[in-house]
């Protein structure tokens, strides 16, 4: 679905202040049908491909996810499940990468004012010229997707192609799948239709058919449909509930403020303290004997 | 393909079987994908592994590798028995009321006609009843033994579930609910579409596997139906257009049969391929060959073809054997062939047996690869350690690599699955000194042609007289050689005297359809008094006066059927769905009104297609809709064509796990397809499951395409190493883990690589015996930018189809242990 | 260091001066957020089909250079063509990789030889490649052509060189390939496509 | 006039004033990451990746520089009960009431609180910030550890930090501490005053 959407930067981390938000234009969003998807790792080439990323020849370690993980230059990875039961088996594949998480947790850890940014259409963008490498956005992931280069020490990950979706193109890794398995447009109409999708394949057999759009993180913009809807970890550990980790909330949260105002107190105190006890010198001896 | 890509969409059910169209062709699976939301179409995959397809499919079943034509005959059964047929179409459309000579039988596995020495079959008791007007004895009410329906019956019905999955190894309840998907489309309101590839023809019963599917169609009444037909889905993107150019030594362009030593003159030639109708108001359209034959013809020799020299059919070179791959490979091995030219392809990577294969180039005098990338081929005479293993000392063979262009640089057409000619522009020059191939064609013969002119030798008028009126002689123009192939009129193309009309005044002037020097319209323009050249019959029209339709990119689709009529051009005559009269009953009425293909409208032929018979040929004539055969209807029992007999029957591969053909336990001749060409040599190559006792099979993955995406860096960063996949009986049974080294033996050598170790491919009950699968991924080689490794062929036996003589890459033994 | 009170003031208020600074934005510069060049922006589209399986898929061609005579325009990127009814702008990763297939390292450039025993490529030109596998061919032509078999028909055959006929190749191509092959006299030919 | 006594060698002194200086630049440069009000700190460093490169070097530095120390101390900075009643009275000592507290020996028993405090958070700063130190280590942590490390790195560099707030502060507030850590010496009143057993016990060597 092609739609104007704006790339003006609503949130970005590390600033306290908002950013321009007062423009209201439509949210974008990808969504990924796992009961259409073949794990033909199309997107994972067209991805290379558009964003000129050149991956190292690994090894086969004995699976079919290459390379065996997300890295700085693979944005999405096929990831590959067997999941056998007393009825049936299921190779259940899943287009792991970004899921522009409404609420990102990559941008509250991120310490770099502007590293990681939000446009108003909702993707989330890692800019590396404000990267400073330290892979707090790692830890700020629910997914575990960011990762930091070897070559450059910068993060990476799915842009959700800012640079197609701002000329009114769609994502390089929607363009090319085979099947039709990724879509995208609106966040409300890849909504509406992921519903749908659920509903047919719950008639077709799949009773726990359901679009994954976790409300933890916000809601993601970039959202599945499974066929097991009910058990998202099967699919190679989708969480089933992804927050920002707790500790990184609090780290990130209360105890950024709580932590600037000890310190300022405790300046504070000390300087009170000099102002109403004064020094304390053994030399003049005002000790109250 | 009889229907093509989109069509897919029109099916209410998908079989995969014999392919893996997800992984093998992911972007024409899309339209499998299209019928499953859109349709609510089911997809049914039957496959030794559980593949990619079967990963989205609503059903699938296992089955031993080389089984396929005893599960095809179990559903064959169980559609007979139930009645699960298309009644109406079978006794229209097929030859199930045909009479069969009363000498023809079959008996514990062989067919009537025998030859053991020979192995070949004298098919003479395989023939139709004649009456006396030499038309085909028929019986409408298909009740007489000797008729097509009754003796299928009969020979099918040997094909029990618990036979079939004593053979197959599948669960009986798999192979019934599969039965039972297939013949639930036996209503004109259901159909079914095929989608296999070479997980069927690479067997030594490829033919028949296919086959027995085209019976199971024409018993669905599925063919020449919107979501039906038999599709092949084909390996290189113009490996259609290859095939239709007839780079096979048995056949000139568009199919016509090429001469033996037996067509000692151009009328024996043409009589033998010419034949007469079997049925009354038959096209019988192959009784054009002459024009076909003559304008190809024109179309090389121009005007030193001419009737005195009989159209030059001399000039032809004839055959006094077989020269498919295996053979001409067979004949280098055995150092009778001194030369060897390769163009675009990598024989000692895709042909089985690499041994054979090395030691062949290796007794070659020269040897020429034209490629566009490096090659194992090429390089066959260097030492790479374990992966080639030779000494470069001790070859002789001088050899030549020529760069060439690969598609990017190379303006043209290409032919899909479904025929569909479209035209390519190129968007760079070739690398280097790369040029194209037709170039580096046209600068060698032409050198050869000047050497012949300068030094005369052996025959050369063919040489010297081959039509060369390009305007570059060394790069003749892609629009001029397709200009060639689509034909034209070398005289005036006069309209053919009607009989039936009334006598026209004398001097008045005969109607010219064609002018001379004009490009044809079709190849109901061909001539065989020479007035017409035509590079490729059933191309014709792609290239008219119109322009060149193959560049056409029309976008509408006024049926919403997807067939887009004016994308490209589809052969032949731009028709998009093969067969289609049998889309419509006997009345010319479409079988399923929401998929109406053509109908009669009370004076003609019309529809969203052209129409596959004469367009004013109606219902009444009784003309059948299978216009290529001389009965008119399409033949559940194949009279002549088959090597192995008329009815598909289950042979096991070359190399079986079982060591039986319980079909017929008590012959040991008929264990595997009798009428199979082995060449001395290599029977003593086959192994014994005693030694090697897992059933192995080659296959494609969807990351790569073979041998050229292991030179691509991003294709190579996804599936980058070879790998070996066993199931988890067998890999607990041997001790091997996930990710292990494993060493994979067969009787022709032994490869090494990483063991992947997987639920999706299960040991299987063959007869009371569990039978364990090896699958051999084939696309790593010793050159590339992916990590080397061994060829596959270094395991594969070399022995072919019996008719098409494809390598039986998909079944043989193996052992494998941990390295 | 000894600090009285007044000196303990100032630094305070010094640090808490830049602090301040810091906090009003003193420091990082707010780099503007865009996105990266739209790459194709500046390129030309070639259409055409993509050359692995024959789903034969339409392609886009980006190349990248005007083709003013001292410029040699290069691809720099290849798409799916959504215009082609079958896979509708879709490519599989075999497709979607194509470029890297274009421009492999194992990419042949120009024409060489291996000459017998050796254990090396030797780089030759095309006109000497061409004569010397001409001359090769008429050689054995020559002496191995059948003119006529043992019961004296016409064979007009020549079956001691092969050859293997290209299907990733174009129509034209092949036919040409067909058609002299046939001229020479050849019967031992044959194409993937039987594989 | 009584002589000044040593309470600080140079060696001691040294390694002090490593520990203080690397400190002060793992604080400042920690503190660039820990509140956006304090990234321009990391302008002091070249910039965010020099801050993010030299941190981790910087405070391995203060680290080993501090493991030193602490063996050099240690065993002065036994708790005892007169420590922990003069811990209860810590308002007098805030107020300048020193003479209402048990007689104090080397150190109080403030001071022995800060030097285990500070123990305990070099420990955790050094031992967590191995664990997400970038490109090093991180990448081969399970991300829940490493989560629990920057989590933990962040608590217990706030608590060094105050920590030492308190402790310069003390420096600060006490008159003639920091000559100690300068010259080395406090005056034999000081001594008296503030650390009445130990000069005691330098009288008496």
């Amino acid at each position: 679905m092609t739609m104007q959407t704006s790339m003006d930067v609503t949130r970005r981390s590390a600033t306290t202040t908002p950013s321009s938000s007062i423009r209201e234009t439509p949210k974008v969003a990808k969504l990924i049908d796992e009961s259409k998807c073949i794990g033909c790792k199309a997107c994972q080439v067209a991805c290379q491909e558009w964003n000129d990323l050149k991956e190292d020849i690994g090894m086969n370690v004995g699976v079919y996810d290459n390379p065996a993980d997300l890295t700085a230059s693979s944005w999405t990875l096929m990831r590959f499940a067997e999941v056998e039961n007393e009825t049936r088996l299921d190779w259940l594949i899943r287009k792991d990468g970004c899921m522009h998480c409404a609420d990102p947790g990559c941008l509250k850890a991120c310490p770099s004012p502007g590293a990681i940014v939000q446009y108003a259409n909702g993707i989330v963008d890692f800019k590396q010229e404000n990267c400073i490498g330290c892979g707090y956005c790692v830890t700020g992931c629910p997914f575990d997707i960011p990762r930091i280069s070897k070559k450059d020490s910068k993060a990476y990950k799915c842009t959700l192609c800012s640079d197609r979706v701002s000329v009114g193109l769609e994502p390089a890794c929607v363009k090319t799948c085979p099947t039709g398995a990724i879509v995208f447009g609106g966040k409300d109409e890849m909504v509406a239709y992921g519903e749908k999708r659920a509903g047919e394949l719950k008639e077709r057999g799949y009773q726990k058919a359901a679009l994954y759009n976790p409300a933890g993180v916000g809601g993601t913009h970039v959202m599945y449909v499974l066929r097991h809807g009910d058990k998202p970890q099967e699919y190679s550990g989708l969480p089933a509930d992804p927050k920002v980790s707790p500790m990184v909330s609090l780290w990130k949260g209360i105890a950024k403020p709580l932590g600037v105002a000890a310190m300022g107190l405790t300046a504070l105190f000390a300087f009170l303290h000099y102002v109403r006890v004064g020094p304390n010198d053994a030399e003049v001896d005002n000790d109250k004997h | 393909m009889t229907n093509h890509w989109v069509d897919i969409k029109n099916a209410d059910l998908i079989l995969i079987m014999g392919g893996n169209a997800a992984e093998a062709h992911p972007c024409g699976f899309k339209w499998v994908t299209e019928a499953m939301q859109h349709r609510k179409a089911k997809l049914v995959v039957v496959d030794p592994r559980y593949t990619r397809s079967a990963a989205v499919a609503d059903y699938y079943a296992p089955l031993r590798v080389g089984t396929d034509i005893a599960f095809l005959a179990g559903v064959i059964n169980h559609m007979l028995s139930n009645n699960k047929i298309h009644a109406e179409y079978v006794k229209a459309y097929t030859n199930a009321t045909f009479l069969v000579n009363p000498d023809f039988k079959f008996d514990n596995g062989f067919f009537s006609g025998y030859s053991e020495e020979k192995r070949t079959y004298d098919k003479s008791t395989w023939a139709y009843q004649r009456g006396k007007d030499d038309f085909v004895l028929v019986d409408e009410t298909m009740q007489d033994p000797q008729c097509v329906f009754q003796l299928m019956k009969k020979h099918y019905s040997r094909y029990t579930p618990e036979l079939v999955s004593k053979i197959t190894g599948t669960p009986k309840e798999q192979f019934l609910k599969v039965a039972e998907y297939i013949a639930g489309t036996h209503t004109p309101d259901k159909v079914m579409t095929i989608c296999y590839a070479l997980g069927w023809t690479q067997h030594t019963v490829g033919s028949q596997n296919i086959r027995a599917m085209a019976m199971i169609q024409l018993l669905l009444g599925n063919m020449g139906r919107a979501g039906g037909g038999v599709n092949a889905l084909r390996g290189h993107a113009n490996v259609q257009g290859i095939t239709d150019m007839c780079a096979y030594s048995e056949v000139l362009p568009g199919y016509l049969g090429a001469p033996g030593d037996g067509d000692v003159d151009r009328e024996t030639y043409l009589k033998a391929r010419t034949p007469k109708p079997l049925r009354p108001n038959q096209m019988n359209f192959p009784q054009n060959f002459s024009k076909w034959h003559t304008s190809l013809m024109k179309a090389w020799y121009g005007a030193a073809a001419t009737k005195e020299n009989d159209f030059a059919y001399d000039w032809l070179p004839k055959r006094d054997t077989a020269y498919d791959s295996l053979a001409i490979f067979d004949r280098m091995f055995q150092g009778k062939v001194n030369g060897f030219i390769c163009q675009g392809f990598n024989p000692i990577a895709a042909i089985p047996n690499k041994k054979k294969l090395g030691t062949a180039f290796a007794k070659l005098k020269y040897l020429v690869v034209i490629d566009p990338l490096r090659t194992e081929t090429a390089e066959f005479w260097k030492n790479y350690g374990a992966f080639n293993d030779v000494d470069p000392s001790k070859i002789q063979t001088e050899v030549f690599r020529l760069p060439s262009s690969c598609f990017a640089e190379e303006t043209g057409t290409f032919t899909n699955s479904s025929r569909v000619i479209a035209w390519k522009q190129r968007a760079v020059e070739p690398p280097g000194e790369a040029k194209v191939d037709s170039e580096i064609t046209a600068r060698l013969f032409l050198k050869l042609r000047a050497m012949y002119k300068a030094e005369p030798g052996a025959f050369a008028d063919a040489i010297q007289n081959l039509t060369w009126t390009y305007a570059n002689a060394n790069m003749p123009a892609p629009e001029e050689l397709l200009r060639e192939i689509n034909g034209r009129a070398i005289e005036d193309v006069l309209a053919p005297v009607d009989p039936k009309a009334p006598p026209v005044p004398k001097g008045t002037p005969p109607t010219v359809l064609v002018k001379a020097g004009e490009q044809l319209p079709g190849f109901a323009m061909l001539r065989d008094d020479g007035s017409t050249a035509c590079g490729n019959w059933i191309y014709a029209g792609c290239f008219s006066q119109a322009g060149n339709l193959t560049a056409r990119r029309d976008l509408a689709d006024p049926s919403g059927l997807g067939n887009y009529p004016g994308w490209g051009f589809s052969w032949p005559a731009n028709r998009r769905v093969l067969y289609n009269r049998a889309g419509a009953d006997p009345a010319g009425k479409p079988w399923d009104a929401s998929r109406r293909g053509i109908a009669w409208n009370g004076k003609a032929w019309a529809g969203v297609d052209v129409p596959d018979i004469a367009p004013a040929l109606g219902p009444e004539s009784g003309a059948g809709p299978f216009i290529m055969t001389p009965e008119g209807v399409a033949r559940l029992f194949a009279v002549g064509l088959m090597n192995e007999g008329p009815f598909p029957e289950h042979y096991e591969p070359f190399e079986t796990p079982v060591g039986t053909n319980l079909m017929c336990p008590t012959n040991p001749k008929a264990v595997s397809n009798p009428a199979a060409r082995v060449f001395k040599g290599d029977l003593e190559q086959f192994g014994k499951a005693a030694e090697f006792p897992y059933a192995a099979t080659t296959y494609r993955l969807t990351e790569h395409h073979h041998f050229w995406t292991k030179n691509s860096i991003s294709n190579s960063s996804v599936q980058p190493a070879q790998f070996i996949e066993i199931g988890t009986e067998l890999a607990k049974e041997k001790g091997i883990h996930n990710g292990d080294m494993v060493k994979v033996k067969s009787m022709r050598g032994e490869i090494k690589a990483t063991c992947v170790v997987t639920k999706r491919i299960k040991g299987l009950d063959v007869n009371g015996k569990k039978v364990h699968h090896v699958g051999i991924p084939i696309h790593w080689g010793f050159i590339g930018v992916a990590q080397n490794g061994y060829l596959s062929n270094t395991l594969t036996p070399y022995v072919g189809d019996a008719n098409s003589q494809t390598p039986e890459f998909k079944a043989f033994l193996v052992n494998i242990e941990k390295a | 260091m000894d600090m009285n009170r007044r000196q303990f003031f100032k630094a305070c208020t010094a640090g808490i001066g830049g602090s301040s600074l810091g906090i009003l934005g003193f420091s990082s510069q707010e780099a503007l957020a865009q996105t990266r060049n739209f790459k194709l922006a500046r390129t030309t589209e070639t259409r055409s089909t993509c050359p692995y399986c024959s789903v034969s898929c339409g392609v886009i061609m980006y190349t990248l250079g005007d083709t003013a005579k001292n410029n040699k325009p290069k691809i720099i990127h290849i798409e799916g063509d959504p215009d082609n009814p079958v896979n509708r702008g879709t490519l599989c990763p075999k497709g979607a990789g194509l470029v890297d297939m274009i421009q492999s390292p194992n990419r042949l450039k120009h024409p060489e030889v291996r000459e017998p025993g050796s254990n090396e490529w030797k780089r030759i030109s095309w006109d000497e490649a061409l004569t010397r596998i001409a001359k090769h061919m008429k050689a054995d032509r020559d002496k191995n052509f059948i003119a006529k078999n043992d019961k004296g028909v016409t064979v007009n055959r020549w079956n001691t060189t092969a050859m293997l006929i290209s299907s990733a190749a174009s129509n034209e191509s092949g036919y040409l390939a067909v058609k002299t092959a046939r001229a020479l006299g050849m019967v031992a030919f044959d194409t993937q496509a039987r594989i | 006039m009584a002589k000044d006594i040593e309470r600080y060698n140079e060696s001691d002194r040294v390694n002090h004033w490593v520990i203080a200086i690397t400190f002060v630049l793992a604080a400042l440069s920690g503190l660039a990451f820990f509140h956006p009000s304090f990234y321009f700190l990391t302008n002091l460093f070249g910039g965010g990746p020099w801050t993010r490169i030299l941190h981790p070097f910087i405070g391995l530095i203060m680290f080993f520089a501090f493991v030193s120390m602490a063996f050099r101390f240690a065993h002065h900075n036994k708790m005892t009960d007169s420590d922990k009643q003069w811990l209860s009275q810590w308002r007098d000592a805030a107020n300048n009431e020193e003479h209402k507290l048990p007689p104090v020996g080397r150190y109080n028993g403030g001071q022995k609180v800060l030097f285990w405090v500070m123990v305990a958070c070099m420990a955790i700063l050094f031992a967590t910030g191995l664990l997400f130190w970038q490109p090093w280590f991180a990448g081969n942590q399970p991300i829940w550890l490493v989560r629990a490390a920057t989590l933990l790195h962040a608590v217990s560099a706030l608590v060094l930090i105050i920590g030492v707030m308190v402790h310069i502060y003390a420096a600060i507030w006490v008159k003639g501490t920091m000559r100690g850590m300068m010259q080395g010496t406090v005056t034999d009143k000081w001594a008296k005053k503030h650390h009445p057993l130990w000069h005691k016990e330098m009288s008496e060597k």
